[in-house]
């Protein structure tokens, strides 16, 4: 039965998803916080995978989870001793993010179940779209595709290499 | 024309030559300094007086047009902002007047320190504005240099002034500026109602009054804006409280041209902008003003007092003086507006005489205290002559200028056929007697009687530059007492309803 | 039981909110751009969910969320490195505590 | 007429006071001195052959064929134009009062230059007291000669300002200053009173000149018919509103507190202002706008009430003062009010308006006995260096001339024939017989109380005792001094044999003066049973005087306070004026008007620090405001558009 598979899969990564994105924001050790984001991560990509955008799901774990992640850990264990715990939150500012939290889950939600009437949109099947065609979509000029911002994020990556360095260099 | 330019263009090339002048000058070199503002206000004022007199000329030659020397260079062209002059007897008079009071100030501040420098620069920058105001017929260029004239205010008072400086200097700035902004909704209302649909908009006075095209509506709004707006420049109730913070504080020669010229810029602005351009709304709504106007009168006679300052007092009393001011234009007739433009004339020389003299007593006693001085009259006689002579001017002696400006007004409202017009002129009238008690006290307490303070005994009398600055002004005052129908004759030619529409109103 | 695009939503929005609820709420700066993570990464999802669902043909929801990626990846490390040099300058990263350029 | 000789008249003062003022220190007081008393003879001499050309020439401009005076102006230069009817004229007028009023002015004011050159003998400040004498001879001058009402209130003014320089003469001398500041200040109120009876008048009449309102009275104000306020026609209250600004300068009740005090000036200023001139302009004012007053009758009843009212406070407190020059003071003002009553019961259906007359006549014969009196009175205090009678006594052997010059003051002011006083006074009797009884027999009784005061007075000071007067022996004063007391002492006995009433009347007409024997032998059995009662109590020291006061202890007192008017004045000014109007305006001021200005930069203050605090740079504050924000529009937007 694969859409019983699918299913569980499903279920699986939304489970993942909720839990993992609740401890990321609540743990009051802010290793454990990057760690339970990877698992996050992984997640999401997951989803992706599922959703047949395999080459997706391998940027989101190779850069998200390869790369930002451990950025992440390597400052934190720069810029924090070990055992170092966060401070209790002030209840004001606990009450004030749960209003913001709570309040953009209830518009939102509302929102999408009382007017969204794509909510029920079944999964249909997706044309063919191998490597090929995305490198060409990647690198062409024509119409839907994207050589311009390709470039443009690639001077901005290199921006960002430029200043990075420059701003975390030791004078 | 003179040397192939306008002549009104000079009272503003004069005081920038100046300025350039002074930042060619030494930082302390006083001789330069002093050479500079001493030659460059004689020019102004020998200039003024050829101006009266080519005026005067003009006029017998049969000159009929309400503006004379108009010229008009437009320096901004989308809006159509124009450097537009032109003058007329009441402008001529103002620019007499400002020019001898820079003069007398001039003299005034022979000693100022620190930064003598840059008090000259500051100080001549005010009377650019001044005299730009002045000649000005093109509301934005007049706002502009009316601005122009406001703002040094602020650093002359706050670096050179004594006492609680930076918060006076601070306070009639932001006051100033609060009227300005109402000025300056005005101006714009006015000048987007200017003309009848369809036609160039223009910022020219004589233009705008010609077409007469500000819808009755648009007036009733525009009037109190720009009439508030002067009207806090010339101290009008309850918008008056700068005055004394700022004249007290202020250094003598700012508080001479101040008192002297600035506060005229807003009797000034009221007739030639509010009642001008807006005769019917002036007409509708005179009586609400005549209300606040006239209570300043009273009022700041009542203050003055009891005030122990001198300066204050003399402030309060510029409270009063200028109320009469604007009780008067709000009148609407001939004569006494004519009486209002005799007692900006009388006022402005001498409440700067007053001035000068408080300063000049203050350099000596330092102190400004009547309860601490006394029988100044035997010490420097002088400067206690002119003070008593400044004094009786400002009661209304005859034979010195402010009484025929107060009978000119006073005569005048009377002649107003409303007798709410008639009873609030009783009210002001009152005022003679109140002035009296506040002078007579200041003198007798001042002046006469035994010396107060036994240091005071040591002190000596004006030197001849104070004596300079004093004597200047005592002849004008005086010139204007005893001869009257000059300055009458000369400033009535534009109250001729046919020019002044708004007298042609009333019935 | 169908597979609706209802249950790639809600796990998003879940997701989004505890990024909302954890940037307001945490001191560190670190854990505030780790939750800054997290509401990038739920709003990637909703780019690819909306397009595989309703637009199946067509693929820029998808290169979307590839450039977002980059892009944060690319933010993620130039705000990483300021914070590590203000940690060399404030021996602190708590907000609440860097407030030098306040006003 | 030559304009010359009036315009010199004018001018030569003027002359003299910017002269001596602007470069009087640096002449001698000799030279100074001279220089003024030499200006004041030019224009005395040119003043009386003004006079005697308008009396006597015949000239058609002064006299028409039927014999009536006419008013000529000389000159009447525009000075300041303010309508096309509303002019105020500088000039000359002549007619009967105002040429009357030239000879006394002068007379007097010459009298007391020379005068004064012995008195201020040494006295700091000489040059700028003749400076001071010039500018008040050139404003009475002007005063008198006003061709209109304005040219009036402008010399009335300058009088003013004169009087307050001349009695705060000695400006160290507090006493003296507050004085002067009182002075100007009653007088000032007063002239508001005038100011505004002149712009009532004037804004039904259209014009200031005299000639032109007194005319046609009834014409010209016809337009003030049916115009009432508060009660009175308009016309009144112009008229009474005119009346209190010759109150002021004429110290009638309730306003007269200055004068007594006025007498802190030097003592021949109180002569020339303060007796014989400058308080008689009420008077004057008046009887110029005398015409106008007939048309209003009720006018002129609150005139007499005034006056009458006036001279019997004046002698009732005249009779408990100490200081002889505050007795003269009081003398001075009841005088007045004789005259003043005068003209308030004059009619024109009797006599040719005899009051008017009589005012007039006793203006000129008062003014030359009361500056012979103020006169005594400083050769006295020049002697004995106290204003006090209590220190004078028996000084009729030290002082002939004096003594004598006095005594015939004092008989003149009583009303004793042959005596000036004798003559002119019993005309207002006459007239105020004739208006109504009770006004006849009050001024009798006050007539008979002056008699009494002068002598009591006479008797102090040259009788009553021998103080020892130490090394000082009192004695004449030089020559300066006793010649204006001579002069004076014959004016004031031959005086009341010019024929007054060929010369002024009210309508120009002749009146032959003829004494109404009935009123007169009254007024003199009065006066001389006065006399009588003033020989008896004070000829020689006796305890008559105390067992009097003591016997009268409350009115006493209370007329020695003068009837508390200046406690009065005090309080309404230091109490009322200054603690309920002026304090609190000044704090409403500073802490209503100014606090209100404050309190808006205040509370911009107070605004900004508070937006301040939104502005944190707590990133994840603005995520939060953010964020709220987004959330409630996007709510709105889903509740309410979609």
């Amino acid at each position: 039965m694969e859409l019983v598979g699918s299913i569980i899969m499903l279920g699986i990564i939304v489970l993942s998803i909720i839990v993992f994105s609740v401890l990321t924001v609540t743990t009051r050790k802010i290793l454990r916080s990057a760690t339970y984001l990877l698992f996050t991560l992984f997640a999401t990509a997951g989803i992706y995978f599922q959703l047949d955008y395999e080459f997706l799901g391998a940027v989101q774990i190779a850069v998200y989870a390869g790369g930002i992640v451990v950025l992440f850990v390597f400052s934190i264990l720069l810029t924090s001793r070990p055992g170092d715990n966060s401070a209790k939150l002030t209840s004001k500012k606990h009450v004030l993010g749960l209003i913001a939290a709570v309040g953009t889950l209830v518009v939102a939600g509302y929102a999408l179940f009382s007017r969204c009437t794509a909510l029920c949109t079944k999964l249909s099947p997706m044309k063919d779209y191998t490597m090929d065609n995305l490198g060409t979509d990647l690198l062409g000029s024509g119409a839907g595709q994207y050589l311009l911002p390709f470039e443009a994020i690639s001077v901005l990556l290199l921006a960002c290499i430029i200043g990075g360095i420059v701003v975390a260099r030791k004078r | 024309m003179l040397f192939g330019l306008n002549i009104l263009l000079y009272f503003v090339i004069i005081p920038v030559l100046m300025l350039l002048g002074l930042f060619l000058c030494q930082k302390d070199n006083m001789k330069q300094i002093r050479t500079v503002a001493v030659v460059g206000s004689t020019l102004l004022v020998a200039l003024s007086v050829y101006l009266l007199v080519d005026y005067l000329a003009l006029r017998a030659a049969g000159e009929t047009a309400q503006m004379l020397y108009t010229d008009s260079w437009c320096w901004f062209e989308n809006l159509n902002i124009n450097l537009a002059v032109g003058v007329d007897g009441i402008s001529v008079a103002m620019i007499l007047l400002s020019a001898i009071i820079v003069f007398a100030g001039s003299f005034a501040s022979w000693k100022i320190n620190p930064l003598p420098k840059d008090f000259f620069l500051w100080l001549i920058l005010l009377s650019t504005g001044v005299f730009g105001f002045f000649i000005s017929i093109d509301l934005f260029t007049m706002f502009m240099f009316y601005e122009v004239a406001l703002i040094p205010m602020y650093l002359l008072i706050g670096l050179w002034g004594t006492g609680r400086k930076e918060y006076s200097a601070m306070k009639l700035t932001l006051m100033l500026m609060g009227g300005s902004a109402f000025l300056m909704l005005g101006l714009i209302g006015i000048y987007f109602h200017s003309v009848p649909e369809g036609q160039q908009l223009t910022w020219n006075i004589v233009e705008i009054a010609e077409k007469g095209a500000i819808p009755h509506d648009w007036q009733l709004f525009l009037f109190p804006m720009t009439f508030v707006g002067f009207g806090v420049l010339g101290a009008m109730f309850p918008f008056h409280t700068w005055s004394p913070d700022g004249h007290a504080s202020a250094p003598t020669a700012v508080s001479m041209l101040h008192a002297g010229v600035l506060m005229k810029l807003g009797g000034y602005g009221c007739f030639r902008v509010s009642m001008y351009l807006m005769p019917e709304a002036a007409n509708e709504l005179a009586w609400i003003f005549l209300i606040l106007t006239g209570i300043s009168v009273v009022y700041g006679a009542f203050s003055a007092c009891v005030q122990t300052d001198l300066k204050y007092i003399n402030a309060y009393s510029s409270v009063s003086h200028c109320g009469l001011v604007l009780f008067a234009i709000l009148m609407l007739n001939t004569t006494a507006m004519t009486g209002a433009i005799m007692q900006m004339l009388s006022h402005g020389l001498m409440t700067a005489l007053f001035f000068a003299l408080i300063g000049m007593i203050y350099g000596r006693t330092h102190t400004r205290d009547i309860r601490e001085m006394g029988g100044l009259m035997k010490i420097m006689p002088f400067l206690a002559v002119c003070y008593v002579i400044a004094g009786m001017a400002s009661l209304g002696l005859p034979g010195l200028s402010g009484f025929v400006a107060e009978m000119t007004i006073f005569v005048g409202s009377f002649q107003h056929t409303d007798m709410f017009h008639r009873v609030f002129t009783i009210v002001a009238c009152c005022s003679i007697v109140i002035t009296a008690v506040y002078i007579l006290r200041v003198v007798g307490k001042l002046l006469f009687g035994p010396v107060q303070d036994e240091h005071h005994l040591k002190l000596t009398d004006a030197t001849w530059w104070e004596r300079f600055s004093a004597i200047t002004l005592i002849v004008c005052v005086a010139a204007i007492g005893c001869f009257p129908n000059f300055f009458s004759d000369l400033i009535k030619f534009t109250f001729d309803p046919e020019f002044f529409t708004v007298l042609g109103l009333i019935k | 039981m169908e597979l609706t695009m209802l249950y790639y939503i809600i796990p998003s929005l879940i997701m989004f909110c505890c990024g909302v609820y954890g940037f307001i709420t945490r001191k560190n700066m670190i854990a505030i751009l780790i939750s800054l993570e997290l509401m990038l990464n739920a709003v990637d999802i909703n780019f690819v969910v909306f397009n595989r669902f309703l637009f199946p043909g067509q693929m820029e929801g998808m290169f979307f969320t590839l450039f977002a990626i980059a892009i944060a990846a690319a933010e993620t490390a130039l705000a990483i490195a300021i914070i590590i040099n203000l940690f060399r300058v404030a021996k602190n990263i708590d907000v609440e505590d860097v407030n030098e350029m306040k006003f | 007429m030559d304009i010359t000789m009036p315009l010199m008249i004018l001018a030569i003062p003027l002359g003299m006071f910017l002269l001596l003022g602007l470069f009087g220190n640096k002449m001698s007081h000799k030279l100074a001195g001279w220089l003024g008393t030499l200006g004041m003879g030019t224009a005395l001499v040119l003043a009386y052959t003004t006079a005697y050309q308008y009396f006597f020439s015949g000239s058609e401009l002064f006299i028409n064929a039927a014999g009536e005076r006419l008013q000529h102006a000389v000159f009447d230069y525009t000075w300041l134009e303010f309508t096309e009817k509303l002019i105020i004229k500088l000039g000359f007028l002549l007619d009967p009062i105002s040429a009357m009023m030239l000879v006394v002015i002068t007379t007097i004011s010459f009298m007391v230059h020379l005068y004064s050159l012995g008195y201020m003998h040494g006295e700091k400040g000489f040059q700028r007291y003749y400076a001071f004498l010039s500018l008040f001879s050139f404003s009475m001058l002007g005063l008198v000669v006003a061709t209109n009402i304005f040219q009036m209130y402008i010399f009335w003014e300058l009088v003013g300002a004169s009087s307050y320089l001349l009695i705060g003469f000695y400006y160290t001398k507090p006493s003296a200053v507050a004085a002067s500041k009182k002075a100007f200040i009653v007088t000032r109120f007063a002239d508001l009173g005038f100011l505004i009876g002149i712009l009532i008048l004037s804004f039904y009449s259209s014009t200031f000149d005299f000639v032109t309102m007194t005319s046609n009275p009834q014409s010209v104000f016809a337009s003030t018919a049916g115009t009432m306020f508060m009660g009175g026609s308009v016309l009144t209250w112009g008229l009474v509103l005119i009346f209190m600004g010759g109150m002021g300068k004429s110290a009638m009740m309730p306003l007269h507190i200055w004068l007594p005090d006025a007498m802190e000036g030097p003592t021949p200023v109180s002569a020339l202002i303060h007796a014989a001139t400058m308080v008689v302009a009420g008077v004057f004012l008046v009887a110029r706008m005398f015409p106008v007053y007939i048309v209003q009758e009720s006018a002129l009843e609150i005139v007499t009430v005034v006056g009458a009212l006036t001279a019997l406070y004046a002698a009732i407190v005249a009779c408990t003062q100490i200081d002889i020059k505050r007795v003269l003071a009081f003398s001075t003002i009841s005088q007045i009010a004789f005259m003043v009553v005068s003209l308030g019961v004059a009619r024109p259906d009797f006599h040719e308006g005899l009051g008017y007359m009589a005012s007039m006549f006793h203006l000129f014969t008062h003014a030359m006995f009361k500056a012979l009196l103020f006169l005594g009175a400083g050769a006295l205090i020049h002697a004995v260096h106290s204003n006090d009678y209590t220190a004078m006594g028996g000084l009729r052997k030290y002082m002939p001339i004096t003594h004598i010059s006095f005594l015939i003051g004092c008989l003149a002011i009583a009303g004793i024939p042959p005596f000036a006083g004798f003559f002119s006074k019993d005309e207002i009797l006459t007239a105020a017989f004739n208006n109504s009884p009770l006004w006849g027999i009050w001024m009798t009784g006050v007539a008979g109380l002056t008699a009494f005061y002068m002598f009591r007075l006479y008797y102090r000071i040259f009788w009553w005792n021998n103080p020892d007067y130490g090394h000082h022996t009192p004695h004449d004063g030089p020559w300066t001094m006793s010649l204006p007391l001579i002069i004076l002492a014959t004016i004031s006995c031959v005086a009341g044999f010019i024929p007054f009433g060929e010369f002024v009347t009210w309508n120009g007409h002749e009146y032959i003066i003829h004494l109404d024997w009935t009123v007169a032998t009254t007024s003199i059995v009065v006066a001389v049973c006065a006399i009588a009662l003033a020989t008896v109590m004070y000829r020689k020291e006796n305890a008559i005087p105390t067992r009097m006061k003591n016997a009268m202890k409350g009115l006493w007192t209370a007329a020695y306070n003068r009837f508390y008017f200046d406690e009065l004045y005090i309080f309404i000014t230091h109490k009322i004026i200054f603690n309920l109007v002026s304090r609190p305006i000044a704090w409403f001021d500073r802490h209503i008007i100014d606090g209100t200005m404050d309190s808006f930069a205040t509370m911009t203050n107070y605004a900004s620090e508070k937006i301040k605090g939104l502005q944190s740079g707590s990133v994840q504050q603005y995520v939060w405001v953010y964020l709220v924000g987004a959330l409630l529009l996007a709510g709105a937007v889903i509740v309410f558009v979609i």
